[in-house]
């Protein structure tokens, strides 16, 4: 039996992740002991994950706002004005505990949660992504998690209708204990559609609608913020089931309710459930709430009111609805078949009040319960500044040709179909680019507009030097949107991190949010949504630092985007930006030389602004006919996806530089893409970049069936031929899957 | 020798799969049919004589394959 | 033209199939609601793609029960033609209307990828647009394709040419890696006895427009619109 | 009253996942575990408290939803 009026003791208060002053201030807070309903929602409401405690103060430092922004941080996605009265609503959230302990529901839960955020604005979810990183491959649990959390991102988003255009897949041994989740997703709506959580009006119904509320996830954003241990096997109950068929009636439901003008507030049911979701309505609207539990639709028998407020059962929304127009709301419910009850009423107490079998269980000061949540400045180091490595200090490979080979073939820059194809990236029928190009593309309402869509960051970056690592993510992903012609508009991040306790782990953090907003604000591409998470940690060995940025950039004309494969024998091929060779961080010091060294290279925003500016006017007024920007493994690999991708070869000439080859070859400079170009565009092609102050370099042509690299001597470097390389780089990820780890 | 193992979700955890089948029979006009659970069956061929080396080895591949002890309990009956 | 698309809680790919008639037949399609009794007066009835009730039980078993696929039997048992797309093709089978059922594919995962069809009747309604043999490629989405039925149906099938579609590599060749689900004989569609029911797997709705990646597609579509005019 | 339902592929049906799973196991060292066939089992609570009332109204589930008896046959058994 339930006890509501439980004796508190501080195991009870450690249990449910409160420190002892954090106990301290619930006391002062209330005047007298909590009931235990009372400590599990203060447990729910100022855990990391509900009350951003650790970030809150470095999360204000970000820019969020901008022309087009219409909804910042703080809703449930961010809303981004597209013109014509459209918006797009975007956010990013990980799911990365519960995708370690048990990877198919954990990612396709993962994946559910964030359309909801998406669809509860009032917008319909028309694109996502993933963003994964997994542990070293030869580590024994790796397989098992990669392929339970690819079928549950495949599984919900395919179940669920919407296309998945792009995402990441890393390795890493510092993922072994700790894999990462971030799912993403848009939705376009009516500027003048988007509904809000904000409660309005008193004595109003709270209605619930939705799945029925059992004991999943008990606890689960406890579990969330929770470090793991040796341990963590005794938390597997805990685990949610998603039901991708429900949420897409709920998807419909919600959307078709919205119609009929009857809700004036709407909140998913995420993290915490009943408890976070009940608590921001009346909150942000100023308002009481209170709840009767009796009314709550239950799967379970005899669930106590502890377990209500703190279920994380899927697939459940909470709204206010306007009585007027009650019937046609419960003609919706009933044509899609969908639970639904009142389950409380808005009240002018500022109380949030909990009742269940006619008791009292909870009676709390609603605005206290967020507003006074702890902030913390968490005492921070910063990382210390490594040496910059010379090229001339790295090492030749014995072979030009095999070490290219090499890495097309090496888990982090191998072809990803084995993923991608167990994702459905056609439904919806607008998909104009696939996964596999600098970014995802998406037809809006017809056309000619379109939305394109990236996750990018490169963590041994961020680990090396935090700040240009956080400047590198948000410049990579503006680069990746303007390679498809694509204006960037807004960002939305998905910060990963150890424990914040550890001054060396929050310096990681705050050198990342520095270098996120300084990069936000020179590239104009203000941060509208995000998600933090902390604590991911194994035994004590934090993750690399990987703030996730999911990049959406606006295309004019979904006709004029290109894609990355060469696409004509005999067109010319220009490097953009200034190559000096930056071997410290790259992919080639780790994959061939095994050293994972030196500082990585730094982002020039200016530059970064100047390039990308220029190629997106290059794509637009179509001049170029395939367009790459340069990441891991630098012009080697550029050149190698190009070829890869279009089926076509290339001869290619290396520019005088005074760098070994293989430093131009594989040094990851930033700020820099590849542009092919019909021969008799090439000299204006040039003209026009130097004009725009834009480094421009003819290094040769696309054609035949290899991919020729050659000194300016003429020596022949490297001639691969592309078949040879589609072998290598499509290899690896089956053979990988294909074996019992 | 023959086995079958059946695999069940535990309780508590939702089985999305049990509840429309359940609204599927009601509203196909078979009411009283309640508190539907699905869950997976094997039937297979082990290679042992020995009931204890068989039940042995088929744990093992209940714990490493079939079930998914996160969230599914299983059971096996030997011929 | 004038057609329907069925609308079953948990189908994804119903505007898409809507989109794909217009595009092509230039009129707009009804969405039948799988709870009404009647379909309206329409050419032919498509049953689209997505995961109709989850797929929960086995795929299309719930949707092919539903009220609506009473109508369903009886417009194509008066001689109207029913295309059933992926989900639609699982549902047919379930519903009695095309023989033989859509297993887990053999990789037991989803495969989203262009494949090529061979056409292999070109005679027949939904197929007259493309040249006998001629190779297209259309996209499949789906983790349940791998199309079975016992020895007698199978040689009935391809004895009386009601295998349409047959999955094929680029160059238009059986054996190699150009089917995606194991489906025996490599079939990836078929037709009813009276050859106005058609069920296929890959998604023709998704390649109509040039923006799409092609227009391969519209061959059905177009096919269709020859039939009935 | 409880009842189990047991819904299986007819011997001569194609069964890929069982076949798949056979693979799996051989490849997890598992050897000696053939004829891996996969089947489904619904585990439900039936309204009637006659044995043969429930049966019949089962039965009824079976053929009009629970099994497809093309392909596949059901065996039931009451609590
Ligand atoms: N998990 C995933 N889901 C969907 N697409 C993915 C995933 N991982 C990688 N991709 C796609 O594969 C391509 C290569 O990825 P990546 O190397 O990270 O690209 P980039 O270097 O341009 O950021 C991109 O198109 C990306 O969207
Ligand atoms: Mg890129």
């Amino acid at each position: 039996m339930f006890n509501n009026h439980i004796a508190i003791t501080p195991d009870l208060v450690r249990a449910h992740g409160l420190k002892p002053d954090e106990y301290e201030r619930i006391l002062k807070l209330i005047g007298r002991p909590p009931t235990m309903t009372e400590l599990g929602i203060f447990s729910a409401m100022w855990n990391e994950h509900c009350s951003y405690k650790s970030s809150r103060l470095w999360l204000k430092t970000l820019p969020t706002k901008g022309e087009r922004v219409i909804h910042g941080p703080g809703e449930n996605a961010g809303v981004v004005d597209i013109g014509d009265g459209d918006v797009v609503v975007f956010k990013m959230e990980s799911h990365n505990h519960p995708s370690y302990i048990e990877p198919y529901q954990g990612a396709a839960t993962g994946v559910g949660g964030i359309l909801r955020d998406v669809f509860t604005m009032g917008a319909r979810p028309i694109a996502a992504m993933n963003s994964l990183r997994f542990g070293s491959p030869d580590f024994p649990r790796t397989q098992h998690v990669v392929s339970g959390v690819v079928a549950g991102v495949g599984g919900y988003g395919n179940s669920f209708g919407v296309p998945t255009v792009g995402g990441e897949v890393n390795f890493h041994p510092r993922y072994n204990g700790n894999c990462l989740v971030n799912a993403f997703a848009a939705g376009i709506a009516k500027a003048d559609g988007i509904f809000l959580s904000e409660a309005k009006g008193v004595g109003l119904p709270v209605v619930y609608l939705g799945s029925k509320t059992g004991r999943d996830g008990m606890g689960g954003a406890t579990m969330a913020s929770a470090e793991f241990d040796d341990d963590s096997n005794e938390k597997r109950p805990t685990v949610q089931v998603g039901d991708p068929f429900s949420e897409k009636v709920l998807l419909e439901a919600c959307l078709e309710l919205m119609q009929t003008g009857a809700v004036i507030a709407i909140q998913d049911m995420g993290a915490a459930g009943l408890t976070c979701s009940a608590v921001e309505m009346g909150a942000k609207g100023n308002l009481g709430l209170e709840l009767d539990l009796d009314k709550v639709p239950c799967r379970e028998a005899h669930m106590s009111a502890y377990e209500m407020m703190l279920s994380e059962s899927q697939e459940r929304m909470l709204m206010v609805l306007d009585p007027a127009r009650h019937a046609a709301a419960e003609a919706v419910f009933i044509k899609w078949g969908l639970d639904f009850a009142v389950v409380g009423r808005t009240t002018d107490t500022l109380r949030f009040v909990v009742k269940h079998h006619g008791e009292v269980m909870a009676d709390l000061p609603i605005k206290e319960l967020g507003d006074e949540a702890p902030l913390y400045d968490r005492p921070w180091v910063a990382s210390p500044k490594l040496p910059v490595i010379a090229p001339a200090d790295v090492p030749a490979p014995a072979d030009l040709a095999e070490a290219l080979l090499t890495l097309i073939g090496s888990p982090d820059l191998c072809s990803r179909r084995w993923v991608v194809e167990q994702y459905d990236h056609y439904v919806m029928g607008n998909t104009v680019q696939h996964p596999g190009g600098d970014a995802g593309v998406v037809r809006v309402n017809g056309g000619p507009k379109g939305l394109a869509f990236t996750a990018d960051v490169t963590p041994r970056y961020c680990e090396a030097d935090p700040y240009e690592g956080g400047k590198q993510a948000v410049a990579e992903s503006w680069r990746n949107l303007s390679a498809v012609g694509a204006l960037p508009i807004a960002v939305t991040d998905n910060l990963n991190f150890g424990n914040p306790e550890r001054p060396e782990i929050m310096g990681q953090f705050v050198g990342c949010l520095k270098g996120i907003g300084d990069a936000c604000r020179a590239l104009d591409y203000p941060i509208v949504s995000g998600n933090v998470s902390l604590y991911n940690e194994t035994n004590g060995q934090a993750i690399l630092p990987t703030p996730t940025i999911g990049g959406v950039g606006l295309v004019a004309d979904v006709e004029k985007t290109v894609g990355l494969g060469f696409r004509a024998a005999g067109d010319a091929i220009v490097l953009l930006g200034t190559t000096t060779g930056w071997l410290g961080q790259s992919i080639y010091l780790r994959e061939i030389h095994g050293r994972e060294e030196g500082a990585p290279p730094p982002v020039d925003l200016g530059e970064e602004k100047r390039h990308g500016d220029f190629v997106r006017g290059l794509v637009t007024s179509g001049r170029v006919s395939a367009v790459h920007d340069l990441s891991d493994g630098g012009l080697a690999i550029a050149l190698a996806e190009m070829a890869l991708a279009g089926d076509l070869g290339a001869e290619v000439t290396l520019p005088e530089s005074g760098l070994p080859p293989h430093a131009t070859l594989f040094g990851e400079d930033q700020g820099r893409y590849v542009v092919t170009v019909a021969a008799a565009g090439l000299d204006a092609l040039i003209a026009a970049a130097k004009a725009a102050n834009v480094p421009a370099t003819f290094v040769g042509h696309v054609g035949g069936t290899e991919l020729k690299v050659s000194a300016l001597t003429g020596a022949s470097l490297c001639t691969i031929s592309v078949d040879t390389l589609r072998q290598r780089h499509e290899a690896w990820f089956p053979a990988f899957m294909a074996v019992a780890h | 020798m023959k086995a079958r193992i059946i695999v069940t979700l535990k309780t508590g955890v939702l089985d999305p799969q049990g509840k429309a089948i359940e609204g599927a029979l009601k509203s196909f006009g078979l009411a009283g049919i309640d508190g539907v659970r699905q869950g997976k069956c094997f039937e297979l061929e082990v290679a042992e004589t020995d009931p204890a080396a068989a039940r042995a080895k088929l744990t093992e591949a209940c714990e490493k394959l079939l079930a998914n002890t996160v969230i599914e309990n299983y059971h096996i009956d030997l011929a | 033209m004038k057609s329907a698309v069925v609308v079953f809680p948990g189908i994804n790919r119903d505007n898409d199939m809507a989109h794909a008639l217009e595009v092509v037949s230039g009129t707009p399609a009804h969405m039948v609601w799988h709870a009404d009794t009647e379909l309206p007066d329409v050419d032919v009835v498509v049953v689209p793609g997505g995961f109709s009730y989850g797929d929960y039980l086995r795929c299309g078993a719930i949707a092919a029960r539903a009220p609506i696929m009473d109508a369903v039997r009886r417009h194509a048992a008066r001689g109207g033609f029913v295309l059933g797309v992926c989900n639609g093709f699982q549902i047919l089978t379930e519903a009695g209307l095309l023989p033989g059922v859509l297993m887990r594919n053999a990789s037991l995962k989803f495969v989203c990828k262009l494949v090529h069809l061979r056409v292999e009747n070109a005679n027949t309604a939904f197929s007259s647009a493309y040249a006998a043999g001629s190779v297209f490629r259309t996209p499949v989405a789906h983790g349940e394709g791998n199309y079975f039925a016992d020895d007698d149906t199978v040689k009935r099938l391809e004895g009386e040419g009601r295998v349409v579609f047959r999955y094929v590599d680029a160059e238009g060749n059986r054996g190699t890696d150009g089917n995606p689900n194991g489906a025996i004989n490599d079939i990836a569609g078929i037709l009813n006895d009276a050859g106005n029911v058609l069920g296929m797997m890959p998604h023709p709705e998704n390649l109509v427009e040039p923006i799409q990646g092609g227009t391969d597609g519209r061959g059905i579509f177009e096919s269709v619109l020859a039939a009935v005019a």
